[in-house]
Order: C-alpha cells, then structure tokens, then sequence
C-alpha cells in the first residue's frame, strides 16, 4: 500500500440482494489531490462515497486512514474524521433556512444550551457567498433545485474537512457557479484537502482533476494520471467500447412549419416571451440559474401559472389549464427535479415508466395488464439501456443515474407530439447521454417537437439546431449555427450585447 | 448488464401483481393463525362454527368501513369522521323510513347523506386545500351533530321494518350471515379493484408521491375528492346494514370507530404518509383486531385485565409481523 | 301585571334554575328536565337545560363553572364524577347558590341534596325479577360501563342480590362494553358461544340493550335481557318480548323532587327548624337523599314511558324552551 | 442578475427565526379575537372574569399536554396514549397516596409510570421500528388497562389530600387559577427552547429530514426517543394536575382526548409529516377549540344544534386561518 495514501480501501464488496454494487474494490486517495471517479451509471460511485462517509456499512473489505483501520459505522463517525460528502440527490431539511441547513452538522456537535443565530447566519453566508449570493434566511423548500443543489455545497464547504467527496455537484450547475466551485476546490487542495470528485462531464474532470479512478459494474478497472490519459481513454475504460461521435449530425434541412407558437408568455417569473418549436429542429434554453427556463416551460404546459399569452399547436389555438390537458395534446415535460416531481421512488420501475398514460398497459375495460407494462418497461429500459436489477423492484434502489433514465423512458412511453425537457441528462452517464442525444434526434426527425433546457452548454451546442437564451424571465436572443458558441451564450444569459466589441 | 439480460424471470407479472402486499398478507395470516391454533387447545368453543361466525359478525360491517379507509389512506388522506357518518346514514335513512319512504328508497337516502358528507370534505380538501386530519374532524363533530338534531336524541326503533329488509342485516344464506357475504363481496371486489384498475392505480400514484402524480397528467385533485366520497360512502353502505341489523337508529352509535379502523388499516399495511396499503392486508387487520377480543372473551378474562392483555397482544402482533417482513426483504 | 296577594312560594321575576349534565343529547335527562320545568312553572321561576354534549367531566366541569358565572338561583347537577364536583359545588355553595345532585352523587361537597333512584335497589329488583324469570337457576352475565359510579353499583348490586338470594344463579361471564351497542352485540355473541346454556344477560343502562338483545335474538332467543334505563327501542324489544324488561328510574320524579329541593334552599327564610343552622351557617333545608323511586318496565306498562308520546301528550318543547 | 437581488431576498432575519411560527399564529389570534368581540357583544357574561376563567381553566390542563404532543408532531410523530397516559399517572399516583406515600412522592411516581410508558414507547418506536401510529395505540390500551387494573374499575376518592397539595390544582394567586400559572410557565418555556434551544433544533431538522438530520451527525433515534417520552412525561404531568384538582382519580378519565390534543396541536400549526408546528400556536389552537364550546353555551344554542355549529365554527376557523396565511405568503 502506497505509505502517502489518506485513505485506502481494499477487497471492498457490498450488494444489495441480487445486486452486487461494489466487488472487491480498491480505492487510494492523497492528501491535497483532486481524484476523479468516473464510471457508467450503476458502476457503484455513490455506493463508495456512502460507505466511506459511514451512511452505507460494506458487507466486507477493510478502509484504513492514515493507515488505521477504521469502522465507519454512523454518518456522526465520519464526520468526526473529517470525512464530508455532497450528495449526488439533494438532502436537505426543506422547513429549515439555507443557514440551519448549511451548519447542521456544527448544531449536531454543539454543546451549548441556545443556538446563537446571529453567528450561524454569518458564517452561512460566508459560505454561501463563496458560490452564489442566495440568502441564507429563506427556507430551503422555497428554494429550485439548482439552489438547493448550491446549499448542499456550501454545507460541506463548512465542514473543514480532510476528505471532501462530491457527488456529481455540479449536474445542475452553470458555468457560473461551476467555476466558483472550482476555483474553492484549487484552494482547499492547496490547503491539503483531499477530494474525491465524481462526474460524467469529462471536460471537469480533465480541467480539474489530478488522478482518475474508474470503476465498472462494480468493479475497479484502474486509476491513473490525468495527464497521461485522454477523455477517449477514459471513456473507453468505463464503457468497455468505444463511444465514437458523443453528437448525432444535425438536421440538414431548415425547419418546417411551426409545431409550436408562443406569443406574449407572462407570469410571475417570466414576461412577454415568444418562441416557435418547428418540425424537425431542436430548440434548445440556455440561462443562467435562476432565469426563469424552468417557469417558462412549465407554463407552457400548464404546470406553472401564467397571466398571459397564447398557444398555437398545429396552427390550433390551445390552453392548457392543467397538465392533463397538456398530456392529451401529447405535450409532455421532463422535471428538473427528479426526485420530488420526476419518479415515484416506492413504486416499481414498470408502474412508474407507465404512470403517464396507462391506457396503454390496460385493456379497454380499464383493467391494468401486467405483462403489457411489464413488456414497455423492458422495451423502453434496453433503449435508454437502464440498468436494474428487476422491473419490480422499487426506483429507490436505482443509482441516480439510473432513476433519470426512468424518468426519460416514461416520457418515451407515450410517443409525444412535443416534448420539453428540463436538464434531461442530469447525472446520466455518456455513453446513455450519446444514446438519448440520438433517441432525442430521432424523434425530431420523426416530427416530434423537441425543446431541451440544460446548463450544460457544450450538450446545448452539440445537440440543438437553435438555442433560446434566457435572461431574468426574458428571451435574451437566439442563436443558431455558427454563432452557437459558448462565449456569445454566456454573454446573453448574462444580460450583455451578443458580441464582445459592442460591449 | 443492461435490462435486456436482466433476470427477467424474477419479473413475472404474477411476482409483480403482488409485491405491494404480498409479504405484509403473509406475516399477517401467519399471526392469525398462530392465536387460532392457541386459542383452539385455551378453549373448546372458539373453533366451533357458532364461535367462527360471532367473530365475524363482529368485525364484517366495520371492515366495510375499512375498505374506505384503507383506499383513502393509500391516496395520502385519512377521515376521522367514519364513525359519525355511519352514524349519519342510520339515522337519516332511519327517520326516512318513518317519515313512510320504502325502506330501500330510505337506505340510499341515508348513504346519500353520507356521501354529501364526502363531497363536503373533499371540497375542503382539494379546493380550499385544508389538511385531511382537520377537516374530517370538524365533520366528525357536524355529522354526530346532524344525527343528534334528526333523531332529537332519541334513539329510533324501527321495529315496523320489513323481513325483507332486516335481512340484510339478521338474514343468513346456507347459516351464513347475509353481512358477511356483503363484506367479502365488497373486499374482494375492492382488493381487485386496487390491484388491477387503472382508475385504483392513479390513487396508488397520488398517494407515492403526489407532486410526481401531478406531473404524470394525473388529476390529483379528483383523485383525492374521489377516495374520500368512497371512503365516506361505503361509511354510509355500513350505517345502513347496522340499521337494518340493530333494526334502530341510535344517534351516539359508532362513537370512536375511527381509532379502530385506522388501526385495522394500519395493521393491514397502510401508511399514514400514503402510497401503501392493500384491501386484503386490511381486512386481515381487522380480523386480528376482533379475534383478540373475542379471544378474552372467551378465555373470560376479568373485565379489569382485558385491556391490558389486549394492548399487549396487539403490540406483540404488530412486532411480530414487522420482524417476519424484515427477515423476508 | 300585579298579583294580588304575593305567596312566599312564587319566585322573584328573573328567578333562573339551571339544569347541568354530561351528553346532554341524551333522552335520559328530557324526563328530568320536563317535571323540572314543570315545578318551576308552577312558581313562576324560569328553567334552562345546560351541560355538555360530549361524554367529558372537563368540559362538564367547564358548563358548570360558566353556569356560575351567570348567577343563577340553583343548579340541578348530574355529576359526571363525584369528587372533581366537589370544589366547584362549594364554590357555588360559598356564592349562595345551593346546588341539588340527582341521579349520581358528589357526597362530599356541600350540596344540599341529592335526588336519586336507589341504585342498589335497582340491581336488586332487577336480579329478583331476572331470577324468577329463568326459574331461580342458571347461568347469567353481565355487560358494565366501569367508571359510572351509579352503573358500576347497580352492577355490584346485581351480583351482589344474586349470589345472596339465588344461589342456584352462576355468573358465568362479563364484559366492558361501555354503552356501545356494537360491543355489547359482540359480546353477547361471543357469550353465547363459551356459555351454551346461558340464560340471561344484565346491564345498567340503555344503549347496550339493543345490541345485547339483537344478540340474543340471533343467538336462538333464550338469553333474557334485562336493563337499567329505557329509551324507544327498549321498549319495542320489551313489549315484542325481545327483552325481559327494564327499570325506569322515574325521572319526573327525580326533576320535580330536585326543584323542589333548589328552590326551598334558595329560599331558606322559608323554615326555621329547632337545630343549629343559624350557628353552622349550613343551609337549614340540607337533606342527604331523597329516594325518587323506581318503576320496573314490561311488556304490559311498556307504552307508559315513551318520551315522543309523553311529549305530545304534555304539547310542551321539552328541553327546548 | 445576480442570484443576490432575486424576489426571495423578502425574508429580514426576524421574520426567519419565527418563520416557522408566526405567520400562523398572527392568523389565529384574529380568528379567536374576533370570535371573543362576537360573542361580547352575544353575551354580558362571555368578558366577565368567571367565565374566562372558567374557559381558561377548561384548557390549561389539557394544554400542557398539548405542548407535548406539539414537539412529538414536530418530530414526525404523533401519540395516541396521551389520554390514558394522563389518567394513568391520575391513578398510579393516587393509589400511592391511598397507600400511604406523601403526595409529593405518589405524584412523582405517577409521572414516572407515565415516562415508563413514553420509555417503551420510543423503544418500540426506535428499536424495533414500529410506527409511532401503531405504537401509541396499543400503549393507549394498556395504559388504559393498568388503571382499570390499579383501581379495579372504580374512581379513587382522595378527599384527604392535603390542601398544599390541592392548590396545585384548586388554588388560586391573586384570583388566578395556579393550573393557569402553571401552563402559562411550561408553555413559555417550551416556546422559548423549541424556537431558540439547540437540542430543539435537532428535533426540528429530524421531523423535516430524518435522513438529512442523521447525514448531519444527528442521533435521530435519540431524539424521538426523547421526544416520545417527553410528550408521556408532560401527560404525567397533566395527569398529577388533574388530581390535585379533581381530587380524585377516574379510570376512565381522558377517554378520547388524543383527538382534542392532536387537533389544537394540528390547528396551530402542526403538521402530521413532521417538521412544523409550534407551541404559541399549539395554545391558541387549544384555546379556539374551547372558547368555540363555550359560547355556544352561553348562548344557550339548542342541545340539538350545538356539536353542528360547533362543527361548522372550527372549520370556518380553520378555512379562514388557511386563507390568511396564503395571502400573507
Ligand atoms: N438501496 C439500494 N437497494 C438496492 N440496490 C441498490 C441500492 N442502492 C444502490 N443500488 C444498486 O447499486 C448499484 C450501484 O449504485 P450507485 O448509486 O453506486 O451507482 P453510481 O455509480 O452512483 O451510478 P450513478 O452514476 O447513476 O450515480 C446500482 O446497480 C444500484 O441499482
Ligand atoms: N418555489 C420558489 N420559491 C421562490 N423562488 C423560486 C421558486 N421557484 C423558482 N424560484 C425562482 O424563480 C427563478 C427561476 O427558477 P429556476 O432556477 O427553476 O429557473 P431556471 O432558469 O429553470 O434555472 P434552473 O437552471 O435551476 O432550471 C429563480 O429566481 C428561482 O430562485
Ligand atoms: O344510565 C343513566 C345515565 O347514564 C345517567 O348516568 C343517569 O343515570 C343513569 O340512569
Ligand atoms: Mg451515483
Ligand atoms: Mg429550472
């Protein structure tokens, strides 16, 4: 065992029934690295990360820091060595301000009698600030995803630890606050912090990490330099296969008519929008967080109020007033926030790949048929190649990754005529995000209306054939071929004229 | 592995079918017969036919009135008013019968009322937006309020009921009572109903997680609206064959029901937080509850240890199913 | 308007009694109420009917407490339990409002009387007219509402008449079935089957009847029910022979007697006996117990004691006015 | 923009340390005002200090059991033994004191019993991981059984208690009932640490996010341990209290209070999931609940007519405190 390593972990197993999410893996991490890990969804990351941060006990396998073999029992016992995770789904108390969530850990230490609020917040806040101004009085339940994914952050950022682990932290992030985060990550390294960062962005991991560990089927496959592999190489370990064009080509021909035509959208996030969903293109919304993309598709579909605005579907004046009507027109949106408005996690994989329209798993008299749903669920599982370990077997025990693939396969059940999705490849893996990039490309090539949110902008680019930016509630501008670079992007969600001379 | 490898066969549509309830049933039936087979050596009356028939008598109209629950506690509701709407419906239907209506037509007077009473609180619920726990308990308070005014107190005796009505409630088919029939059928048709329709699987979807529910097109609003007139309804189907046992109408009856219903269906697999429950689960609570009982009885245990004695058997039973469903997961 | 010559009797204009009880819903106290009502009347004093619809001593206790607040001339109270009423009776005393109990006691308050069926009297005739009923020999049960005082003697009573007069009865089986007919149907099932030859069933008050009776009725019919208290459906059972019988505590009685009571001691100027009242400063009208009697109800005087038809007879609005 | 000038800055500190409360209570306290100047005007005798005294009274008790049952739903949990708790701490004390113990020492062996209780509770709870639900119904029997037991079936008259000792529950400071005092101090002091104490807190994150609370290094299943027998203890409590004033001990006193408690607690804000709730807001619950009962009495409202208005009465409460606050939010 290398005498540098913090932690080291050997013949690591943990499964779960059937299920053998991690087997006989090893792990080394050093002091005041940045070590990347990467693999497929399901691949056992979060199993790792939960089990070193004492949330998931391992069947067997011994982990040693600074040498010492340790029982990482309780979430308290890690915290206690100095062991802090990000988790990969938002874990945070919603009925409790950003600053109580932010210290919780500190109020769980704390000896005296009174909390002393006026300290808590400021040091919240000094957290807090580091990545994103968002007060830390309000409630984190009032609060969208993406913030809520900053407060998770900062309440590690809080916990001066040895060991930080972050799982996939910035799956709904921006530049923006991606890059603030990166630049508190370069810091705490040189601080001698050790970090373990995973994500299914390779561009992150290759601008930010130092050594990369990958992981397949639960498995360790190897750990090496970054600066001795590539992103292919990378690729190709985690998959097992080459993953050629990460984009499918885009449409050669302009598109046909308008699908779509929202005129003079208002509400109370968003005012006087107007876009066209053709056939054949893909519409794409760029913004920063907090612009209002989610709101604005929503009310489209009837999940969000608006004050005003028409629809035209097919040339046809709608209004949708509940999604339900929405759905009937075959107008269907993926959430944001997968696990609260996305999945149901109780409920099987084939009932919850079903729940949009189960008029097609049942006969006519309305009596569900369980081989039919059973049979979509494989069907629509192969084609975004989820990995589970049996139709029946509750979402919860999905990897995330794995859950989002649910969720896309549920909005594929009901063959749409326009889809909207909200941060559709939020912690999917690449080689599914190439495949659901393609199964996206098709369906608008079969006609279907598709329009993509993502703060991901080099998916935006590479994806859409015209993309929307949104700025405070307000399309900003359009961009469309040669201008689709990521510069002019961020310059117009952020407020500034299109081209850098003007400014 | 992707699906397509997948051990599919462990996905039999059957293995699906079930997996809701399955285990829970299992722990239950076990329980149930583990007293039976004690209480048979305690005392040689409890596994006669007579004795097997007194103890269903004793749980089959409040197990109707579980079915209800039970299907409103998967949506995520709960209705505290139970026992004042059976209440409701035996009184109504009661003074309908002798303000001279035919009795049938009085009975779907009384179950009307309860409905009425349903629709109110699922107005509450879903238009207003007040919680479930408050509202059915200002209609606990209205509904017991109502009887009180319609019966001025008094308990109605309605002696002049026809045979032919009083069977419902008293009448036997091949020495089994006619209210156990009813109850079965009413179970069996719900259990299925539960499993199996589309209409009982959006209650399911909007019980796991209603914000997803939404967001699958699913009117939760009239999902929600819709359980609690059922759960109110078939209170109200009870109220009538207790009228048409009792052959009264008794304006403080059904006092405290509700504990015991929600217990049944709580024993039965139903969460408070929605999304889980099943019929059969419910049904097997129900029985359990009454079983216990009747058991003391029958052992004639004194007066002052049967509550006692009955907690803890409760307790011991609930653990005990608990930890069989551990073991099995 | 003026009236001729002013009788010590009459009350002053204004003068108001109060009638206090627990579920307040129930027929029980209309009887009371109604000759209650009807004495006060008759002096020219107004009544109101005050209580508690639920089955709560604190909130009793509450009614109470606010009827104090009123200042009424006299409460006519049914303790819910005997001593929480002890200090708030006193208190009422200390504010020179006697108060009368009836149909359940708080002995150690100084309340200046208490108007009551005897409850012993009543578990005895009851045990009597079940004995002969069944011939003197057999098994019988009993279904109780413990923690009702008066329930819990006739019950005691009952038992207690049994094993003293009628040896050859055997109590076999008892139940809590707390006035829920449900329960005591159950019971009475259940009875039936671990006591084949049982041959009657007793409890202290109404509403278990129903249930036991039905019971009894589908058990084969050769359980003898009998009650305390009457309401319309024990006396169908009664009179179509589903019952063996029930006792009435007379009521009217009960309410007259207790107005009666009140008004003499709010009116203590009226007496002036040979004792030592004036030194003790206790009310001089203070009478421990006033047995109202009791009528025991079968199939032949059954209709003498429906309350809908008592009303219309009387054309009064019962506890409404 | 920047993330800093978005809408939801709108929230100043202040208001953030109440947020959980005040917003509620603000409502509830114009509902119960309003209804007080009705009914002043309704009745010369409602303002009169005998009768708010009389309401005061009729609350305090209860109350402080309320305070309890508020930090258990806060929690995530709910207790259905409150009532039979209270009665059970009323008898094992008062049989102690009949046994010669010093009502001091009887009192605090009441209260013990009732802790005992909350004890096993929260191991069931725990430990084994049955449902709160579950759980505090059985223990709702047996409590209910050990005083039947204790006092085989017939209250226990304690006459003989020393006047110190019934002050507690019968005297009086400067016109002032003592149980009021009481109640106003455990009230206070519980508002105080829920809003400001840090183990609070941790009972506050655990009934938001068990799972975000545990991740922080909170010892989630201490603290509902803590939480079930503090809810018990409080009854004990009530239980000591209502002995002193009642000078007796009934085993079949709080028959059905859980639901009383459980509703003030629910109105003032509670939620059954856990995560709000408040006490302020727990006491003006309880308070609305009783001022509605007595006013229909004052105004001397048919017998008949009474439990339906007093049905209709909370629910209009209850609507036009819910359309308050979402005009505030
Ligand atoms: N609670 C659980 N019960 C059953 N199986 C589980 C549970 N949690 C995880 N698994 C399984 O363990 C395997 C590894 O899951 P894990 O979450 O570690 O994957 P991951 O590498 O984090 O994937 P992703 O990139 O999608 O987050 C998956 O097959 C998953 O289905
Ligand atoms: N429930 C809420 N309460 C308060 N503010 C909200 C709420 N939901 C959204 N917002 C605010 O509305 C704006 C838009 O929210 P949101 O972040 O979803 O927009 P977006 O452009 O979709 O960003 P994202 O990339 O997170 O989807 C932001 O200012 C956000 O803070
Ligand atoms: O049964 C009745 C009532 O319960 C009330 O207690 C009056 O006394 C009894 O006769
Ligand atoms: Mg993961
Ligand atoms: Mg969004």
């Amino acid at each position: 065992m290398p005498q540098d390593s913090l932690l080291s972990i050997r013949s690591l197993s943990k499964a779960y029934g059937p299920v053998r999410a991690l087997s006989d893996v090893q792990f080394d991490l050093r002091a005041g690295e940045i070590h990347a890990l990467a693999g497929e969804n399901g691949a056992g990351k979060s199993t790792l990360m939960k089990i070193i941060s004492g949330i998931v006990t391992p069947d067997e396998g011994e982990i040693r820091i600074d040498g010492e073999l340790v029982v990482l029992d309780s979430a308290a016992k890690a915290l206690s060595l100095g062991i802090g995770l990000v988790h990969q789904e938002i874990v945070l108390c919603p009925d409790v301000t950003v600053a109580e969530n932010i210290l919780m850990a500190a109020t769980a230490r704390r000896r005296t009698l009174f909390m002393n609020y006026r300290a808590l917040e400021a040091r919240a806040r000094q957290a807090m600030n580091r990545l994103a101004p968002i007060p830390v009085d309000t409630l984190v339940g009032s609060l969208p995803i993406s913030h809520q994914q900053l407060v998770e952050i900062a309440k590690a950022l809080t916990l001066d630890c040895r060991i930080l682990i972050l799982d996939e932290p910035t799956a709904a992030l921006t530049e923006r606050e991606t890059d603030s985060l990166f630049a508190i990550l370069r810091e705490l390294r040189a601080e001698g912090v050790a970090i373990i960062y995973i994500s299914h962005r390779m561009a992150e991991i290759f601008a930010l990490c130092d050594r990369i560990t990958v992981f397949r089927d639960g498995r360790y496959i190897g750990t090496e330099d970054i600066a001795s592999t590539t992103p292919e190489q990378v690729v190709t370990r985690m998959v097992g296969r080459q993953i050629e064009n990460l984009y499918p080509p885009k449409s050669a021909a302009p598109p046909g008519a308008p699908l779509l035509e929202v005129r003079g959208l208002a509400g109370d996030r968003f005012r006087s929008v107007d876009f066209d969903v053709g056939i054949g293109e893909i519409v794409g919304f760029a913004g920063l967080i907090g612009a209002g993309r989610s709101e604005i598709v929503k009310a489209v579909c009837g999940l969000y109020p608006r004050s005003a605005g028409t629809l035209t579907l097919r040339g046809k004046p709608v209004a949708f007033h509940g999604y339900a009507d929405a759905v009937a027109e075959g107008v269907v949106y993926l959430s944001e926030n997968r696990k609260t408005e996305g999945v149901f996690l109780d409920l099987s994989i084939a009932a919850n790949i079903s729940a949009l329209d189960l008029g097609r798993v049942s006969s006519r008299l309305g009596a569900l048929d369980f081989r039919k749903e059973t049979n979509q669920a494989r069907l629509l599982g192969r084609r975004v190649n989820l990995k589970a370990g049996s139709l029946s077997d509750p979402v919860s025990t999905l990897s995330g990754g794995n859950q989002q693939k649910v969720a896309i396969a549920k909005m594929l059940s009901v063959d749409p005529a326009l889809v909207f999705l909200d941060e559709p490849t939020r912690g999917v893996d690449v080689g599914a995000k190439s495949e659901i990039h393609r199964i996206l490309r098709d369906l608008c090539n079969a006609g279907v209306g598709v329009v993509v949110i993502s703060s991901e902008l080099p998916e935006l680019i590479g994806l859409c054939d015209r993309i929307l930016v949104v700025h405070e509630g307000g399309i900003a501008g359009t961009v469309e071929g040669e201008d689709m670079t990521e510069e002019t992007i961020i310059r117009l969600a952020s407020g500034l004229s299109p081209n850098a001379r003007a400014a | 592995m992707a699906v397509g490898d997948m051990p599919i066969t462990s996905t039999e549509p059957k293995a699906r079918r079930m997996n809701l309830h399955s285990m829970r049933e299992g722990g239950l039936i076990v329980i149930i017969l583990a007293i039976c087979i004690a209480m048979s050596f305690a005392s040689p009356y409890f596994m006669t036919w007579g004795n097997v028939k007194a103890m269903m008598l004793s749980f089959a109209v409040d197990g109707i009135v579980v079915v209800g629950m039970t299907i409103l506690l998967i949506v995520g509701g709960i209705d505290l008013s139970v026992g004042s709407v059976v209440c409701l419906s035996m009184t109504v239907s009661g003074s309908l019968f002798l303000a001279g209506a035919a009795p049938w037509l009085a009975s779907i007077g009384g179950i009307a009322a309860a409905a009425l009473v349903g629709v109110c609180m699922g107005l509450c619920v879903t238009m207003v937006g007040l919680s479930y726990f408050i509202t059915s308990l200002a209609f606990m308070v209205i509904a017991r309020g109502l009887s009180m005014l319609i019966t001025q107190g008094t308990p109605l005796s309605l002696f002049t009921l026809p045979p032919t009505f009083k069977f419902i409630g008293q009448g036997t088919i091949e020495g089994v009572p006619f209210v156990i029939v009813i109850f079965v059928v009413i179970a069996l048709i719900f259990d299925v109903l539960l499993r199996r329709a589309t209409v009982f699987r959006r209650f399911l979807y909007t019980g796991s997680n209603e914000q997803a529910a939404r967001y699958s097109g699913i009117n939760v609003k009239r999902v929600k609206f819709g359980a609690t007139v059922l759960c109110s309804g078939l209170a109200g189907l009870a109220g009538v064959i207790y009228m048409a046992r009792f052959g009264s109408a008794t304006p403080t009856f059904g006092v405290g029901m509700e504990l015991n219903v929600i217990a049944a269906a709580v024993i039965g697999g139903a969460s408070l937080n929605g999304g889980s429950g099943s019929i059969l689960g419910a049904v097997l609570g129900v029985a359990l509850l009454s079983i216990v009982s009747s058991s003391l009885l029958l052992l004639d245990v004194s007066v002052y240890w049967q509550d006692m004695i009955r907690g803890c058997i409760l307790l011991a039973a609930v653990a005990a199913d608990h930890f069989m469903q551990k073991r099995k997961a | 308007q003026d009236t001729p010559q002013e009788s010590a009797f009459r009350c002053k204009p204004g003068e108001t009694y109060v009638m206090n009880v627990m579920v307040t819903g129930v027929e029980y106290w209309f009887p009371v109420y109604e000759m209650f009502k009807q004495a006060a009347h008759e002096m020219g004093c107004k009544t109101v009917y005050t209580g508690t619809p639920e089955y709560d001593v604190t909130k009793q206790l509450a009614s109470f407490q606010q009827v104090l607040a009123t200042h009424p001339a006299g409460i006519l109270l049914h303790p819910m339990n005997p001593d929480p009423f002890i200090e708030p009776i006193n208190q009422a005393a200390d504010a020179g409002i006697p108060v009368v109990t009836f149909a359940a006691d708080s002995p150690n308050s100084k309340r200046v009387a208490y108007v009551t069926s005897d409850n012993f009297r009543e578990g005895h005739i009851a045990a009597d007219t079940v004995a002969t009923a069944v011939g003197e020999e057999g098994e019988y049960a009993v279904l109780e509402n413990p923690g009702q005082d008066n329930h819990d003697r006739r019950v005691s009573a009952f038992i207690e008449e049994m094993t003293q007069k009628h040896p050859k009865m055997k109590l076999v089986a008892r139940a809590a079935t707390n006035q829920d007919p449900t329960k005591a149907y159950t019971a009475v099932q259940s009875m039936a089957q671990a006591h084949p030859n049982l041959k009657a069933v007793f409890m202290p008050e109404a509403s278990s009847a129903i249930g036991a009776a039905q019971a009894a009725l589908e058990t084969g019919g050769q359980i003898k029910v009998f009650c305390v208290d009457v309401n319309a459906k024990v006396l169908d059972l009664v009179k179509q022979g589903q019952m063996l019988g029930a006792i009435d505590p007379n009521q009217g009685v009960q309410g007259y007697m207790g107005f009666m009571m009140l008004f003499l001691a709010a009116h203590p100027q009226l007496i002036d006996p040979m004792n030592d009242y004036k030194r003790t400063g206790v009310n001089p009208f203070t009478l421990p117990i006033i047995d109202n009697g009791l009528a025991i109800v079968t199939k032949d005087n059954a209709d003498d004691f429906r309350w809908d038809a008592y009303l219309k007879r009387r054309g009064t609005k019962g506890i409404e006015e």
